[in-house]
């Protein structure tokens, strides 16, 4: 197959990626067809969210900083980000797959998030108190979900944190009585997506646009990228590239 | 040696040390200078008694001094007793074989890593505690953090305490068993006065590794911004709280507020270490 | 009497004590392995890579843990080679030199820093990184030089306390029989005040291996990270045990991933105990005949 | 005259890592008399008391043979059975060590030691104690105004007066002396030499010594200690 | 005999925490003779050794007022002076404390000590010179098969000679004895008593001791330690 990968053939040299943590096993994934191909470059990929990606390729401290919300017109001006967008996700409230409550109205979730339920009877569920999961400022899963499905309403101070998709996602897996928010591409057996206002959190209603709570992942450089990192974006887009997103999960740009 | 080398060496001898205390000042001048906006308005110990709520541009932390306070100290209150008796056990109330077998036991735990205490705590404890305490609400909470606390402390501290046994001398200890004290009193009359400063150093160290742990709170304690209300509440602790927001813009003010954590468990730590030294000093003039 | 039932109590409590301490640490371990035994292997470590393969460093490892575990190493050894130097000769001068001035300022210095969370001594280290970053070199970055610096720091304190305490605990008469036979203050200290004090300043050293190889807090904010290969150079970032672990333990996607998880926290055990023997063995061997002698609590 | 006996060693073998230090010995010491030993440096003359009290057990690789009886209240005791504890029987059994092993705790608080451990409370019976038990190793007079400062600052032959004293507290009935004199100059020596004779009526004593002259002075009997064995003189 | 005078104490004056223990000292001492220092325990005769070789500076709360003057190859030196660092000094005076104080080492490695701190790297120098000094001591035949073990392994007496012989491995001018025989017997006593007056030949030694009898048969010249002076006996 005409290697997207070729390009990166005979050269040396290290990448840095760091941030949203909803794109960390595409990154992954890319990164070992790359590495395995040239045993000289080098990738390194770090997590901390949307926030801390925006920041560390901004400062210049990593080459790729991704996000999982576009860059602020603010942050875009002060460092001077180029923004690509290389997959769409969306964010779906999630319960344990033991929970009987599936489904859930927008108005009963902020309810749930403000903390104003606290009992899962008071939904239909079994008598327990609901364990709510949240994420850090830094989240850009958090971002979006407190925008379009919570509306910017409160979260409730004696939300447990945690600090990454893949966080939420065992989290609430193991919670019997958890209630969290994650990314679509990350949901699996483990965990059950909570149908928001009868639409559930899917890769088939983010894709149709049905669901949403959706959003694009991106990947962020200073100014043009340049190098391996020109190349690494250019992978991210490459048909190959594209099916890496799939096959994770997620929705394809292209 | 010739003279030059003696030098040479004092120098040396020295400047390490020099180094080394400056190391501590060096880390303080670090936090102020980083968390200036935010200390410098005076605003710093107002911070300490407000509520975290960057979304109404509040940093205060004192959820997490509370969340802070709640878990160290409930630690110590675990792993002293056990701490105490292990050493006892050690120094003579227990059999040879087997203290020499606890002996190394307890050094051997200084080497597991805090990080497989949180492991495990989310994988057996974790669950434990849910199942037996319904408002546990996750398991994830100030119990759970502070009982796998405690035993990431014990080693430390027993460590500590045994080397200010070992440190009695041999002299004093065959007075002792010549005028008939049998091994109880041996301990309370001869060792554990001797052993003091040894005792007093290991609490210092075991409530400086249970403020100072950031793992196992982090992975466990579930890192609820609140102040909490009873110790199966979720809690954030100023340790796990640097390491979940180290991760925001520098230039926020969110960021800048980690490091006024930092400083105040610097001072904390300052405080304990100054307090606890006092003390010692005190104990060992009385005698 | 009195003194004979709290004798019996006091018996009673230190069984009590160390029963509830070792046994509630062999359950957790105990635990740990029996769920992480089956995924121990050479896959473990080196996933589809020829073991020869990987170590010599002609092939990558991607599906073990071998990066992670040469990253703990390279950590471990660089912090520990650099703090141990200096801590031992600031000890030596607090136990051997310092007025009584400077033993209460200093040791007051060593006991704030001994004290200082790591966590904080990480964030010490990530804001002098982005300090150089900003103003001298903008190719710097948190990195493996960063963490092994940061680590230093924070050990530093034990070592020198430890050395100190060991050296202080020595009797008038060691201290005056090298010196009545001329030997100048730097011989007396090297011929036999150290010497004496090796098992003591041994166990110093151990706490701090101890502590190097199991940190996560400092290095979290210096440099390690998820996914990097094997260490390269002191400017690149790294990967390390233990933060895998906590990073596995939070985020893992699949049960093997999570095996992956328990078989690294063995390997870190592991690691950590080989440390610790291997500490264990140099003390009894340099303690020597002259060594402390045992069961002196047991006449 | 023939005394009642108050120990009998029977068949007695002891060793240090392997190497034999003393071999099926048989002896017994009269109550209420001076035994001496005496014998070359290194022969285990230090050894043989803490044989006595069983001291020696605190040594690593140090391994006993045989019996040791003691006449307690008109019984005989086997020292290492089970019916006499330790501590019990080292009250009985006061030792004096050949270097002085002062606690480190004041002059006062080292006197009042042995009585801390029998349970003794009553301020000025222990008082009372102390100071005959000071008077009668002849440091009273020195330390009776510096009773709690450190036993530590006193010198090497008031040190071992103090351990003397110490030992004479709990009122045991044998006192093994390990060279009780060697630190002190020879006025002291012999008030402590008078003293020694004068214990008689109240104990048992086995005293080494180096000092035939000394020996003669006081002794009713004395041991040599040759190769591995005792032998009268 | 008209000897001519190696060390010349001027007008000395010490205390321990302001307690004076000697005042206005003045004092010569002969070469190659025996002074012995007697005098009752705790007059401060151990202190007095240490103030030859300058051993008192590592006590605390210790004030010395005075001179101190040896003569070293025809020259009067100021021990407190800057021309004479201590361990230069110390191995030049050697010492022989009251207690044994063996290194923590083996019983051969306390006899190079003193050579390895001198930079002799010569092993067979090192070995004769040990022997020689073992066998001076009367030492050699109990030590020679276990040189390789603890010294602590050694008994009391033992120990005491051992001391003894690491100090002559250094050749001292002057030799300092605190109680040299307080631990030995009889026998193993009178023979360091001939040893001593055999190295009057190569040093000058200075002996505290408590027996009159010893000091009648060894020492040139006595002196006793009366409160807070010295007088002639
Ligand atoms: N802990 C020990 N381990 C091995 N050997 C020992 C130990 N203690 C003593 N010895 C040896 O046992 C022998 C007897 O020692 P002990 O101290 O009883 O002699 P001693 O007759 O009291 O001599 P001294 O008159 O010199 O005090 C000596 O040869 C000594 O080296
Ligand atoms: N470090 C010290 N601090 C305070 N006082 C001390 C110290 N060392 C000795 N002394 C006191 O100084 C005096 C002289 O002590 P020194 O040891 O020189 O006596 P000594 O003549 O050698 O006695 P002995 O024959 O009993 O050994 C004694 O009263 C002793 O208590
Ligand atoms: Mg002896
Ligand atoms: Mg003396
Ligand atoms: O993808 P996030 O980690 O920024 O939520």
């Amino acid at each position: 197959q005409a290697g997207a990968i070729d390009p990166f053939s005979g050269l040396s040299g290290e990448i840095r990626i760091s941030g949203g943590t909803a794109h960390i096993p595409v990154m992954k994934e890319a990164a070992k067809q790359i590495m395995r191909a040239n045993p000289e470059i080098s990738i390194s990929i770090a997590g901390g969210g949307s926030g801390v990606g925006i920041k560390q390729v901004g400062e210049g401290i990593v080459d790729i900083g991704n996000s999982g919300r576009a860059a602020t017109d603010a942050e875009v001006e002060k460092y001077g980000l180029k923004l690509f967008k290389w997959a769409i996700d969306g964010v779906g409230a999630a319960v344990n797959p033991g929970n009987p409550v599936t489904s859930l109205t927008k108005a009963q979730l902020k309810d749930i998030y403000s903390g104003k339920i606290t009992n899962w009877k008071d939904l239909g569920g079994k008598d327990a108190p609901i364990t709510v999961y949240t994420r850090d400022e830094s989240s850009g899963t958090r971002a979006v979900f407190w925008k379009k499905a919570l509306d910017k309403g409160d979260i409730v101070s004696s939300a447990n944190f945690v600090v990454s998709n893949g966080a939420m996602k065992t989290a609430i897996a193991n919670d019997p009585n958890a209630i969290g928010y994650v990314s679509v591409g990350h949901m699996d057996a483990s965990v059950a997506g909570v149908a928001l206002d009868g639409v559930p959190p899917t890769i088939d209603t983010v894709k149709s646009g049905e669901y949403k709570v959706a959003r694009g992942l991106y990947s962020n450089t200073q100014g043009d990228p340049s190098g391996l990192t020109k190349l690494f974006i250019a992978y991210l887009l490459s048909p190959e590239g594209q099916r890496i997103v799939v096959q994770k999960g997620f929705v394809p740009v292209n | 040696m010739t003279r030059v080398t003696q030098q040479t060496a004092r120098i040396v001898f020295f400047l390490s040390a020099a180094v080394s205390a400056m190391a501590a000042a060096l880390v303080f001048g670090f936090l102020l200078v980083f968390g200036f906006p935010l200390i410098g308005g005076g605003e710093f110990f107002s911070l300490l008694a407000r509520p975290w709520s960057p979304g109404q541009g509040l940093y205060g932390f004192l959820p997490m001094i509370t969340g802070t306070a709640a878990i160290s100290f409930l630690s110590i209150v675990f792993a002293l007793p056990l701490s105490l008796g292990t050493v006892c056990f050690m120094g003579g109330l227990g059999p040879a074989r087997i203290s020499r077998l606890v002996d190394g036991f307890v050094r051997f735990m200084t080497g597991i890593p805090t990080v497989i205490y949180g492991f495990l705590g989310i994988f057996l404890l974790v669950p434990v505690v849910r199942t037996l305490f319904t408002s546990a609400g996750s398991g994830m909470c100030i119990l759970s953090a502070s009982l796998m606390l405690s035993l990431l402390v014990s080693p430390t501290m027993i460590i500590f305490f045994k080397d200010g046994f070992d440190s009695v001398d041999v002299r004093y200890i065959q007075a002792a068993d010549a005028l008939g004290a049998d091994s109880v009193q041996r301990l309370i009359y001869v060792i554990l006065p001797e052993a003091w400063p040894g005792i007093v150093t290991g609490i210092i160290m075991g409530l400086g590794r249970a403020m100072g742990d950031t793992l196992i709170a982090l992975m466990i304690a579930g890192n609820a911004v609140h102040v909490p209300g009873s110790i199966l509440d979720s809690a954030r602790t100023l340790t796990s709280h640097i390491a979940l927001v180290s991760a925001s813009d520098y230039d926020s003010l969110a960021f800048k507020s980690i490091f006024a954590c930092g400083l105040t468990l610097y001072v904390l730590n300052a405080f304990a270490v100054i307090a606890v030294r006092k003390l010692g000093k005190k104990r060992g003039q009385a005698r | 009497m009195t003194i004979r039932i709290l004798g019996g109590c006091l018996r009673v409590f230190s069984w009590g004590a160390v029963l509830v301490l070792t046994g509630s640490v062999l359950v957790l371990l105990g635990y740990l392995l029996v769920k992480g035994v089956p995924s121990l292997g050479r896959d473990l470590i080196f996933g589809q890579v020829d073991v020869l393969d990987a170590v010599l460093l002609k092939k990558r490892v991607f599906d073990g843990l071998f990066p992670a575990i040469a990253g703990t190493l390279s950590v471990v050894a660089l912090s520990v080679g650099l703090a141990v130097p200096v801590g031992v000769c600031a000890g030596i001068y607090m136990s051997e030199f310092a007025t009584v001035f400077q033993q209460r300022v200093f040791g007051l210095m060593f006991d704030i820093l001994a004290g200082i969370p790591s966590i904080v001594i990480g964030l010490f280290g990530f804001s002098g990184a982005i300090f150089i970053h900003k103003y001298i070199s903008n190719d710097f970055r948190p990195c493996l030089a960063v963490s092994v610096a940061a680590l230093a720091f924070l050990v530093l304190p034990y070592i020198t306390r430890t050395t100190q305490a060991a050296m202080q605990g020595l009797s008038i008469q060691i201290r005056q029989a090298a010196l009545a036979l001329g030997a100048t203050r730097v011989q007396n200290i090297f011929y036999v005040l150290l010497p004496r004090s090796f098992s003591g300043i041994l166990s110093g050293i151990i706490l701090a291996i101890g502590r190097c190889a199991e940190d996560t807090a400092v290095i979290m904010l210096t440099g390690v990270v998820a996914t990097a290969g094997i260490p390269g150079s002191l400017l690149g970032s790294y990967e390390a045990l233990p933060f895998y672990i906590y990073y596995i333990s939070s985020q893992y996607t699949d049960a093997a991933e999570l095996m992956s998880g328990y078989g690294a926290a063995i390997i870190l055990l592991g690691v950590c105990a080989v440390l610790f023997f291997l500490a264990f063995l140099i003390k009894r061997h340099l303690a020597g005949p002259a060594g402390p002698a045992r069961g002196r609590f047991h006449g | 005259m023939d005394k009642p006996v108050k120990i009998r060693v029977e068949n007695l073998t002891f060793s240090y890592h392997q190497t034999p230090v003393f071999e099926h010995i048989n002896l017994e010491f009269d109550a209420h008399a001076i035994t001496a030993i005496i014998g070359p440096s290194g022969r285990g003359k230090s050894t043989f008391l803490s044989l006595l009290n069983r001291l020696w057990e605190s040594q690593p690789f140090a391994r006993m043979e045989g019996k040791v009886w003691i006449l307690l209240d008109g019984q005989w005791v086997d020292i290492y059975g089970k019916t006499l504890s330790k501590p019990d029987l080292r009250r009985k059994v006061g030792m004096v060590f050949q270097t002085p092993n002062p606690l480190p705790m004041s002059i006062y608080k080292n006197m009042a030691f042995p009585l801390k451990l029998t349970g003794v409370a009553d301020k000025s019976l222990i008082e009372e104690k102390i100071t005959a038990a000071l008077r009668q190793a002849f440091l009273w007079d020195e330390v009776k105004d510096r009773l709690h400062d450190s036993a530590f600052s006193l010198s090497g032959g008031q040190q071992q007066r103090l351990c003397i004293a110490r030992a004479l507290v709990s009122q045991p009935e044998i006192l093994l002396l390990d060279e009780p004199t060697s630190s002190l100059d020879a006025g002291a020596a012999s008030v402590i030499e008078d003293l020694l004779v004068r214990l008689k009526e109240r104990c048992t004593l086995i005293v080494v010594s180096h000092y035939l002259d000394q020996v003669s002075r006081i002794a009713d009997t004395a041991l040599k200690l040759e190769a591995r064995g005792f032998s009268p003189v």
